[in-house]
């Protein structure tokens, strides 16, 4: 299934809400775990992405989903920028080929495995990518894969990104930046209608 | 708190900018710098050691440091002092970064000494 | 010269020092710096990567970075740019001192590499 | 033997007046296999100490290299201050009981390799305490020691200080601080008479 360029606008304009509301809770998040910022960082991108939009509109979901990466690369300032910059890049690249949304998140969820040189389990984003992708790829894309994906990324002990130098401690924290992708999907879900 | 940071190097602006990256992941945590000669210039200097030493409020020291002249005024210090004060022979910024985020939530030493095992390059 | 240094760091403070420190021994050597994020926050800018890279007036470049998105942001530009760029997992600070000191009196990649080895802990 | 306070202070004022004459020098010696500061530094440590001469007269040996020691410690900023700093605390505290020169060198000897964690052959200021303290104990004590002391210095590999990362390439330099150790010992013969 291709979403439409409006479509995909939406999800991202959806998903720059969310994030710029929730600001303080992805803060939260990472200090309990790393150093705070994922909220502000994040933030920086949205209004980086806003800004891009409303000085070009994309004219096609080639360009649109470069227009965020790039924001994102650009302003985000931590981890979280190279990460979700090199996913959004990499589905631009694709869409050149391919825009089915299934086959972009997974190119997406692999652009995030090669910056990050990580997997699923090691308790970051990964871990809300991963069985967002399976799930769609298997039709059965619904709040609860999301939701699930949550309550085990919370359980993990982190060894990848800042909260791994916490170790066992790290155990019962959600990462902040599955919790930032919970948002990216759940926007997804609201344009999906699902 | 039990541990306080001690950053010892042979610049004024890399021990702020370290105390300034691992202060974000631990803002609870006493860290202290002696960063440069007295003049400011590259180099150390035993007495901006010892006014790091008695500013910071851990009960007890991690010092971190980067080459030869901060590692031997850190040591004359130690000998100087009552406090006590753990020196560690790892990577400067990584291995005080590692240690502050542990320290922060109360990590007991054994946790702390060995994750920095593997950071000693010293 | 053949090589260059860079310094990638999430402080503009660390970046500046290290390039002090290594100046000293190296004057020759071509140091440019990356540190902290474009306002001047703990972080870290491709932008300010990508003009390092630039102003870099090494042959090749030898990079060396702190923490997570330094990494990333590094690896990232090595992907964009021409310029060949070798990324080093070492302590910052420590690599960047050896590796600059060799590199100052032309020595061989080889011999370079063969000293940051032990340094490594990434 | 014990050297006399008036000699003991001769003998540093000798030493003070030589670096500071040979400071480039010494820059230059470090230049070539170090950060280039070796004379920088000791001057600092030199005007120190005939500043604190001139602030209080030095009433005996123990204080002299308490003085001596003190200067140099607080204002040298290089690896040659702790060093030589220790070298002077540790003569100045076996003073106490025992002032005869050649314990005192090699007192101050020991100090040097506590605070370095080296040893003779490094390629340090070492190579020349060493032989030094080695003629005294021998009452050989001359020119040519130093002479010597400095020529297989310069043939060395470096294994500890800065000149340790030149490896092979610091073969064929003279080692500043031997250098700056060379100037002391001659100060010290000039004293002696010899
Ligand atoms: N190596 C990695 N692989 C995958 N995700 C990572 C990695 N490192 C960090 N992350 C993700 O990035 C998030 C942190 O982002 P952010 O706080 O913006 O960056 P920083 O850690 O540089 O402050 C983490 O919560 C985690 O989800
Ligand atoms: N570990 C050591 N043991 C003995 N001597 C040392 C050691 N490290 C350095 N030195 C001596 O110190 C001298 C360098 O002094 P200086 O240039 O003032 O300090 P820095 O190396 O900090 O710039 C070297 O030439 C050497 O003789
Ligand atoms: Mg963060
Ligand atoms: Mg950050
Ligand atoms: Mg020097
Ligand atoms: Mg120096």
């Amino acid at each position: 299934m291709e979403l439409s360029l409006a479509d995909t606008k939406k999800w991202i304009e959806l998903f720059v809400q969310k994030v710029e509301s929730e600001k303080s809770q992805l803060n939260e998040l990472d200090t309990a775990i790393g150093d705070g910022d994922h909220g502000t960082n994040m933030d920086r991108g949205m209004k980086a992405i806003t800004d891009a939009f409303s000085k070009k509109e994309p004219e096609d979901i080639v360009s649109l989903h470069k227009t965020v990466a790039f924001a994102l690369i650009q302003k985000v300032g931590g981890a979280s920028g190279p990460l979700y910059g090199t996913a959004f890049l990499d589905m631009s690249k694709k869409a050149k080929d391919d825009a089915d949304l299934t086959t972009l998140i997974q190119t997406g969820l692999a652009g995030l495995k090669r910056r990050g040189q990580s997997d699923v389990g090691m308790k970051t984003m990964i871990d809300v990518w991963e069985p967002v992708a399976n799930a769609l790829k298997a039709d059965e894309f619904n709040q609860s894969v999301i939701d699930e994906a949550l309550t085990s990324n919370k359980a993990l002990v982190a060894t990848k990104g800042r909260a791994s130098y916490l170790e066992e401690k790290s155990k019962g924290h959600l990462d902040p930046g599955a919790q930032s992708s919970a948002y990216l999907f759940e926007a997804l879900l609201t344009v999906l209608g699902a | 708190m039990k541990y306080g940071i001690l950053i010892v190097s042979h610049s004024k602006d890399i021990a702020i900018g370290v105390k300034k990256l691992i202060e974000q992941a631990a803002p609870k945590l006493s860290i202290t710098t002696a960063g440069g000669t007295d003049d400011g210039e590259i180099g150390s200097s035993l007495e901006k050691i010892q006014t790091a030493v008695e500013k910071n409020s851990g009960d007890e020291i991690l010092a971190f440091y980067d080459l030869g002249s901060s590692k031997m005024n850190l040591e004359m210090m130690i000998e100087m002092t009552d406090k006590k004060i753990h020196k560690y022979d790892v990577a400067l910024v990584e291995g005080a970064y590692a240690a502050a985020t542990l320290a922060e939530i109360e990590s007991p030493l054994e946790t702390i000494e060995k994750t920095l095992e593997p950071l000693k390059i010293k």
